[in-house]
């Protein structure tokens, strides 16, 4: 901050309204540019092969992007605060098996217990990493990238060689995934709730104002006296539990179980938060453009498959849109600054 | 703002508090004017004389009050005679009420409303406060003043309850307290306004000011509207426009620190502790600062004041302290000081005069700078300076004098223009093109931009110069201990052992090492950016001497400085910049303080015109 | 390749013993089909020694087939090797990649084993540890995946023109000889979903109304396979069945049929185990699918590597041999010895199986 | 104590603790498979550290040995003559490299996201390259580097390669006015580049280093395995930054030798080693390297870790209204 580009000017010149104005369109323009890729996007492929609007596939598209939407938005509170959670995918897979095997015949569990039992073992997780971050004092990266490895081997050692299987599940588990109001899927109505009560605490409550404040400039966090250990740990826990309740709605929607469950996620999850206009280094970026950000990865996914395009392109088209989003967003907001230099600087001559 | 117990003290105050909280009660539109109010730093001689003449003229300098806080010095004015309605009279420090207005600040009997008694803390080795101790009462607006390395930031940072001091009291109230973390100080109602600005830059000014207390309405929610007019409102008081709703990112740095300022107020705290809040802001903004602080002492609150410009000192304060080498050296009343008696008690003796002998005529020419233009945030800048003289560029931080220097050493790029040095047109964006063509550069910012503080002394000397330390592409560790070691010798820098990290250092040898730096590649031209910044006496005239000798040696010398008499003593030339464009150029013989000051702060076209 | 002829002294007191414990393990286990398990053919058991070192390396650990392959509660590998008074281990890497499986072997080696029951991730890349096994008379069987130039011996789960054939006669009959069908397959680089999909090609020549549009793959990842088979359903929305030759994929696409809108109108067949499959053949939407028992797979696997290593079963072709419960088999051509015709599930039978 | 001798004595430790639970511990032969599976591990470690120590990171090594080991296999599939696609390797690691530089130095984004989704890419580009295909039987005196071991050693090659580079980037990161530059700037960029240092192609520069050496592991991994198939390396780029870090490598930037990062090597190999050959749950082994990369951190934290738990407790049996521990780890001034 202390790099301030502009020269002084006379104070009370001309009300800066219009760099207001700027700012607010710059960044509308972030969200819609996500929004406008997506229906482009969506219209091209729709064009070529029209059943790609079909409801089913629509289906198919929400309910696959509804665990990535509801990853992202754990991991985009994380990453307000200029942190990073490495482990998310992890944390999918220990919770996914887990509440998978709750929920089998031979468990039972109801329902509401399975998905506490999910919270719980993410929020498990969560802890220990926002403990370690915010008491260790171990950068974010580096923690996760730990409990990315040590969660797995936790997983793997428990899981061992087994799977939980689709037949074992009382039936309603399997339905959760499935259950459709007016063709769209019970589930991404669910989450497209949850997501927008996570922008709305982000936006109108302290709590969330503080994150974005820490993630801009940690040490004027610091000094205005904001709770950092307390709010990075909360952090931490959320995005621990929202991966955990992650794991349940997985292992209802894929049915199959198995230690390998929500391998390399985490990477599939911060590329989505990216492309959604979140700054990786905090302070910026909002809950709803990390979801349409996975939305859009899971349309592009989807598109491949339904065009037929090998799948071998995927994975060099998710790493390409990545650096282009984030190179995007670089250049936008270089005009910005740019932009809001100049217009002092006429203010100011 | 504070308890009840105080509102004896407090009801005129209060009144005119309110009253300098209206809106409207700013009188004249003046900040929008290009010609600002008649507010001047460059006259304190204007100021300071009336306050000895007012209440307290026997007040025996070397009186520290802090050891008998009972028994006051200063003869008592009475809070009454404090007019209601002083602090919304624009032009206040000129007129009669604000003499009145300062003197009641004197009154020995306001109650204590916060005080560090010797404190002590110590960062590993070094023992940044030795024996601290400030004492603030309700309603006096209270300097504190020393040289860097005083010991005043820590002082500031264990108010802010980013330190804990290590032994000594902190008291609220009377009530001995301990602040955990800033919260903490907060809590305690102490309000900082730091010398660096911390705002959030990717959230809204609004936001800025009240992170943390917004206002809130049903459901604990976050209550936009009503931020938004608060904030609007303390920026009517501050007399400033900036829009609430805008981010931070952008901001310029006088409205940075304006924000800064309406947040400490937002806090309605007792204690406000300013740091060095003037550095950046014009006169208008100064003098708007002035009547905010007088408001707030007529609320009853303390403010802490520290700057660097004695005059301003002896306009808005009250009292004194003064601190030395992490020590408390005395505390009294102003009112009958000298800014000869605070320096004397600043530096412990004497300040030396300027020692430099005639330079001879210039040479050639060394280094030019032709229309220069780097969008925003300077422009059209041209100058030159000549072998074996010393060009200054004076000017208000923020007006383009540290970012013309990173642009000719290839820092930043520019936009237009052209830069020659030793004949030769340099390329656009390149530190390595200057250092070829002979130009060193000490840097504004020591600690961050001067040093790579964990390496040693001896690496830090020749990190510049390790091409020429190479053989076959190999440091030759002999060739660096001995080029460092000449180097550290020839500067007199004050080391234990060359492999010692270089942050062991005190700041002027650390200074020193910098100089090293870039004198070890035998330069041409040497751009040296606050080159006595934060370093103490002696080692300053070490660098004086050594800048004088250099010029002396046939080397161009450019040099940034905001301290004027720094300029005057050193200078042949002086190019003054204000807002990006180079506004006067004197000669040693015509300059004066007031002339270059009025020609920073645009004056100097107004008188013309 | 040489069968080790040595015999330890001590050998022969144990193995009554150890035969006894195995008696009693296979009877108290209730197999269903309880035979002789201490009588062998070939050089005669008398002589076989025990107490060897067998590792059983799979492709990956924490993989559930594998897993009940090798498991010694699932009646697999290690189930055998015990019988037979040996030690068995299963070790390899947690990745079913090359560079994650060869370390386990090498350590397996090193740790001084006597026979070595692989499943090679990759034939060429385990090759030169797997030769050096053989250099030092470290007999290497493989299972369920070969590596065919350096092993003593391979147990086919089931012959390949097999299983190509047999899923595609088996989908035909659902489907009604004609329609657009698709395979969902497992990795593309997977040497034994090729050699099947192969032969399903050669037997799609006998229906010549069957048009196969597409092959996609599923990666054995749950996840992967579920959205191929959407893409492959939106592609082709003509799409009257799909093979998919790996549990995984079977899975994954049982799910995404489990709907109203394609339960019985795309069929389903392909690889699968009957557990996993219940569900989605009681409720119609798959009719009928295969598989072989992948315990009996590895228990044959670990039965004639304890008796190669034991010095009881010599492999030249023709040889034979019992292997405890499931009787007894003889060594083919190319030294490989077949498992059995895979079983056929539906859901008049899928209730009597239990793996 | 130096970081360094601490790792000497964990080292030992692990010789003593391994060769304990197993005779064949201390064996040539197993020496040799040892360094045989770490060697692509231990020579993209080298360039990891100097990254590391410059103040950046590079996740994307994993993907560019893939990538390289994809080109080398379909080249070979085509028939190109070897010599010919080392050169067209080389120059795919270097481009690699350079691409994540430019997008650091010079559009100025952070590593961790360039690399991030590069990581993506590169693996990406492998996957189109190869697709399904396997590449094998490539020749015998190339895919030697997986069988024998040097000449009169009992060293693979890729070990060997390993040690000669790692003496030459100790002799560059400890004596060269580049390797000065790396520490400087890593420490303080900014000093770094008032004081003329070009930080911006240093960093490229380093950039590409990491994508000529993984290229270069790319190669031998391949000829180890003697198969190009997409996910070669898979998941390695986590093992690399792990050793950095266990070396001693300050994650801010800054501080480590070449020295820790070839004690890490040991320690981190021994230790997967010695796991193997006891019966220790191999699907465990992310649990080790996790574990390890996690005490590696936290043991330089540890006093300061102490102290923030002493000062919790005093707060809570104070019953002050707690005031949490700070968070971000940054230097007080």
């Amino acid at each position: 901050m202390t790099a301030t580009l502009a020269p002084h000017r006379e104070p009370g010149s001309p009300a800066p309204a219009s760099s207001r104005r700027l700012a607010d369109r710059v960044f509308r323009i972030r969200e819609f540019g996500i929004v406008a890729v997506l229906v482009v996007f969506v219209a091209v492929t729709a064009s070529i092969q029209s059943r790609f609007l079909s409801s089913t596939n629509i289906q198919f598209i929400l309910v696959d992007a509804t665990i990535f939407a509801l990853l992202a938005l754990g991991e985009t509170i994380v990453v307000i605060s200029r942190n990073v959670d490495l482990s998310v995918g992890s944390v999918l897979g220990l919770s996914a098996f887990l509440t998978a095997r709750l929920a089998s015949n031979t468990h039972g569990l109801p329902l509401p217990l399975v998905f506490l039992a999910g919270i719980g073992i993410g929020l498990l997780c969560g802890i220990v990493n926002g403990l370690m971050v915010t008491i260790g004092r171990v950068p974010s990266l580096v923690v996760t990238l730990a409990t990315l490895y040590i969660i797995r081997g936790a997983d793997v050692l428990i899981v061992g060689g087994g799977q939980v299987v689709p037949s074992s599940y009382y039936p309603s588990f399997l339905t959760i995934s499935k259950a459709t109001v007016a063709g769209i899927p019970d589930l991404a109505i669910v989450v497209a709730v949850v997501i927008a009560g996570g922008a709305y605490w982000l936006r109108t409550y302290r709590s969330g104002r503080e994150l974005y404040a820490i993630g801009s400039n940690p040490d004027a966090a610091r000094l205005a006296g904001i709770p950092m250990g307390r709010r990075v740990f909360t952090a931490f826990a959320l995005s621990g539990a929202i991966a955990g309740v992650a794991g349940v709605l997985w292992a209802s929607r894929y049915g199959t179980v198995d230690s390998t469950a929500g391998t390399s996620y985490e990477l599939q999850v911060v590329a989505a938060v990216v492309v959604g206009g979140v700054a990786i280094f905090g302070g910026s970026g909002s809950v709803v453009g990390a979801a349409i950000g996975a939305l859009l990865l899971q349309t592009i996914n989807s598109a491949l498959y339904v065009l037929g395009v090998s799948p071998n392109w995927d994975q060099a088209i998710a790493g390409f849109l990545l650096i282009l989003a984030i190179v995007l967003d670089r250049l936008i907001s270089l005009r910005l600054t740019a932009s809001l230099r100049r217009r002092s600087a006429r203010r100011g001559a | 703002m504070g308890p009840g117990e105080e509102d004896g003290h407090r009801s005129p105050g209060a009144d005119a508090g309110a009253d300098a909280g209206e809106p409207g009660s700013p009188a004249e539109p003046a900040p929008d004017s290009a010609a600002p109010a008649p507010v001047s730093r460059s006259a304190p001689a204007g100021t300071s004389p009336p306050e000895p003449a007012g209440t307290s003229p026997a007040a025996p300098v070397d009186t520290p009050s802090m050891d008998s806080p009972g028994t006051p010095p200063a003869p008592a004015a009475p809070v009454n005679t404090t007019s209601p309605d002083s602090p919304n009279t624009p032009d206040s420090p000129n007129t009669p009420d604000s003499t009145a207005t300062a003197d009641a600040g004197t009154d020995a009997g306001a109650p204590v409303v916060l005080s560090l008694e010797h404190v002590s803390k110590s960062f590993g080795a070094v023992r940044a406060v030795i024996d601290g101790s400030i004492e603030l009462r309700a309603g006096e607006a209270h300097a504190l003043v020393g040289e860097n390395g005083a010991g005043k930031s820590t002082m500031v940072k264990i108010l802010a309850g980013v330190h804990q001091p290590d032994s000594g009291t902190l008291l609220v109230n009377g009530q001995p307290t301990e602040l955990h973390g800033p919260a903490g100080a907060i809590g305690a109602g102490i309000a900082i306004i730091y010398q660096e600005p911390t705002l959030f830059p990717d959230l809204s000014v609004a936001e800025n000011i009240f992170m943390g207390r917004q206002p809130l309405r049903r459901g604990r929610r976050i209550d936009g509207r009503e931020m938004t007019t608060e904030a609007d409102a303390l920026f009517a008081r501050l007399g400033v426009r900036i829009d609430p709703g805008r981010i931070a990112r952008g901001l310029s740095i006088a409205d940075q620190q304006v924000v800064e300022i309406a947040k400490a107020l937002s806090l309605n705290a007792r204690v406000i502790v300013m740091d060095e809040p003037t550095a950046a802001l014009s006169a208008v903004e100064v003098a708007r600062l002035f009547d905010v602080i007088a408001a707030l002492r007529a609320d009853g609150a303390a403010v802490l004041f520290i700057s660097h410009r004695l005059e301003e000192v002896f306009e808005i304060c009250q009292r004194v302290t003064v601190m030395r080498d992490g020590r408390h050296v005395l505390t009294s009343p102003l009112a009958g000081l000298t800014t000869g008696d605070l320096v004397r008690a600043m530096v412990g003796r004497d300040m030396p005069e300027r020692v430099a002998g005639e330079r001879g005529a210039p040479g050639a020419v060394q280094l030019t700078a032709q229309r220069l233009t780097r969008e925003g945030v300077f422009t059209d800048v041209s100058f030159e300076v000549r072998a074996g003289e010393i060009v200054a560029l004076a000017g208000l931080v923020g007006a383009g004098r540290s970012e013309v220097a990173r642009a000719i050493f290839g820092i930043d790029r520019y936009d237009a223009g052209t830069v020659t040095a030793g004949g030769r047109q340099l390329r656009k964006g390149s530190p390595t093109a200057a250092m070829t063509a002979g130009i060193g550069f000490v840097p504004e910012d020591r600690r961050q931009q001067g040093l790579v503080m964990e390496m040693s002394i001896q690496q830090n000397v020749a990190l510049a110069s390790l091409a020429t330390l190479r053989k076959a592409g190999i440091i030759r560790a002999s060739a660096e201990r001995s080029f460092a070691a000449d180097w550290a010798v020839r500067l007199s820098v004050k080391y234990g052992r060359l492999t010692d990290p270089v942050s062991m250092l005190s700041g002027g040898n650390q200074q020193k090492v910098v100089l090293a730096k870039w004198l070890g590649r035998r330069p041409s031209i040497l751009i040296v950016d606050e080159p006595t910044r934060g370093i103490d006496v002696g080692t300053k005239a070490d660098v004086h001497n050594l800048l004088d000798r250099l010029a002396g040696e046939g080397i161009a010398v450019l040099m940034i400085s905001s301290e004027l008499p720094e300029v005057l003593r050193l200078a042949d030339r002086i190019l003054v910049m204000r807002e990006g464009r180079l506004a006067a150029e004197f000669t040693q013989a015509e300059a004066s303080e007031e002339s270059i000051m009025a020609a920073a702060t645009g004056q100097l076209e107004a008188q013309e015109r | 390749m040489r069968a080790l002829l040595r015999r330890a002294p001590l050998a022969a007191s144990t193995l009554v013993v150890a035969s006894a414990v195995a008696v009693a393990a296979c009877s108290s286990s209730g197999s269903a089909t309880p035979s002789s398990s201490s009588s062998s053919s070939g050089s005669g058991s008398s002589t076989a020694k025990t107490g060897l070192k067998i590792f059983v390396i799979p492709k990956n650990l924490g993989n559930p087939y594998f897993t009940t392959a090798d498991s010694k509660g699932t009646g697999g590998a290690l189930a055998a090797i015990s019988a037979l008074g040996d030690s068995g281990t299963e070790t390899s890497g947690t990745a079913a990649t090359s560079a994650s499986q060869i370390p386990a072997i090498q350590a397996a080696i090193t740790k001084g084993a006597n026979a070595l029951v692989v499943s090679a991730t990759d034939p060429t890349a385990l090759c030169p540890t797997l030769n050096g096994a053989i250099k030092r008379k470290i007999p290497v069987v493989t299972y369920d995946s070969d590596a065919p130039s350096c092993r003593s011996l391979f147990i086919n789960q089931a012959s390949t023109s097999a299983i190509g054939t047999s899923e595609v006669d088996l989908l035909a009959k659902q489907i009604g000889d004609s329609g657009e069908i698709g395979i969902v397959s497992a990795a593309a680089s997977a040497t034994n979903q090729n050699a099947w999909i192969g032969y399903m090609k050669t037997e799609l020549a006998k229906y010549p109304k069957i048009k196969l549009v597409a092959t996609v793959y599923g990666n054995d990842d749950p996840a992967t396979a579920t959205q191929v088979t959407q893409g492959l359903l939106e592609q082709y929305p003509n799409l009257k069945g799909i093979i998919s030759p790996t549990t995984v994929g079977i899975l994954a696409a049982a799910g995404v049929l489990d709907s109203a809108k394609y339960r019985g109108k795309v069929m389903l067949t392909g690889l699968g185990t009957p557990d996993s499959m219940k569900k989605y053949v009681s409720d119609g939407t798959v009719k009928a699918f295969e598989l072989w028992n992948p315990a009996n797979l590895g228990y044959l696997a670990g039965y004639a590597a304890a008796d190669i290593a034991g010095g009881t079963l010599k492999v030249t072709q023709g040889a034979t041999f019992t292997a405890g419960k499931l009787g007894q088999f003889t060594i083919g051509a190319d030294n490989t010895v077949l498992l059995g015709p895979p079983t056929v599930f539906d859901s008049a039978n899928i209730n009597n199986f239990n793996f | 104590m130096r970081w360094e001798t601490g790792l000497v004595v964990v080292v030992i430790a692990i010789a003593i603790m391994g060769s304990s639970l197993s005779p064949q511990f201390l064996t040539a032969n197993n020496f040799f498979n040892l360094g045989l599976n770490n060697g692509e591990i231990a020579i993209m470690a080298l360039p990891m550290a100097l990254i590391i120590i410059s103040g950046e990171i590079d996740l994307s090594v994993e993907s560019t040995l893939g990538m390289s080991s994809a080109v080398l296999g379909v080249l070979w599939a085509d028939h190109w003559p070897m010599l010919a696609i080392f050169v067209v390797v080389a120059v795919v690691g270097a481009l690699a490299g350079a691409i994540n530089g430019l997008l650091v130095t010079r559009v100025g984004l952070p590593s961790l996201a360039v690399t991030i989704g590069t990581l993506a890419l590169y693996r990406g580009i492998a996957l189109i390259l190869l697709g399904p295909r396997t590449v094998a039987n490539f020749p015998t005196i190339y895919t030697n580097v997986g069988i024998v071991a040097i000449p009169h050693t009992d060293l693979p090659y890729s070990i060997g390669i390993f040690i000669v580079l790692a003496v030459i980037f100790a002799i560059v990161l400890h004596a060269t006015p580049f390797g000065r530059s790396i520490y400087a700037m890593g420490d303080n960029a900014e000093a770094a580049m008032f004081a003329g240092l070009r930080v911006k192609r240093i960093k490229t520069t380093l950039f590409i280093v990491s994508g000529v050496a993984s290229a270069l592991a790319g190669v031998l991994f391949t000829f180890r395995l003697n198969t190009a198939v997409q996910d070669n390396g898979t998941g390695l780029s986590l093992d690399v930054v792990a050793i950095v870090l266990l070396a001693g490598v300050s994650i801010f930037g800054g501080k480590g030798s070449i020295g820790g990062v070839f004690l890490a090597v040991l320690a981190f190999a021994g230790l997967q080693n010695a796991l193997l050959l006891t019966n220790f749950n191999q699907e465990a082994t992310g649990l080790v390297t996790g574990g390890l990369l996690l005490v590696s951190v936290f043991v330089p934290n540890a006093a300061m870790f102490v102290r923030s738990i002493r000062r919790a407790v005093t707060r809570m049996t104070r019953r002050m209204p707690s005031e949490p521990a700070l968070s971000m780890p940054r230097k007080d001034t």
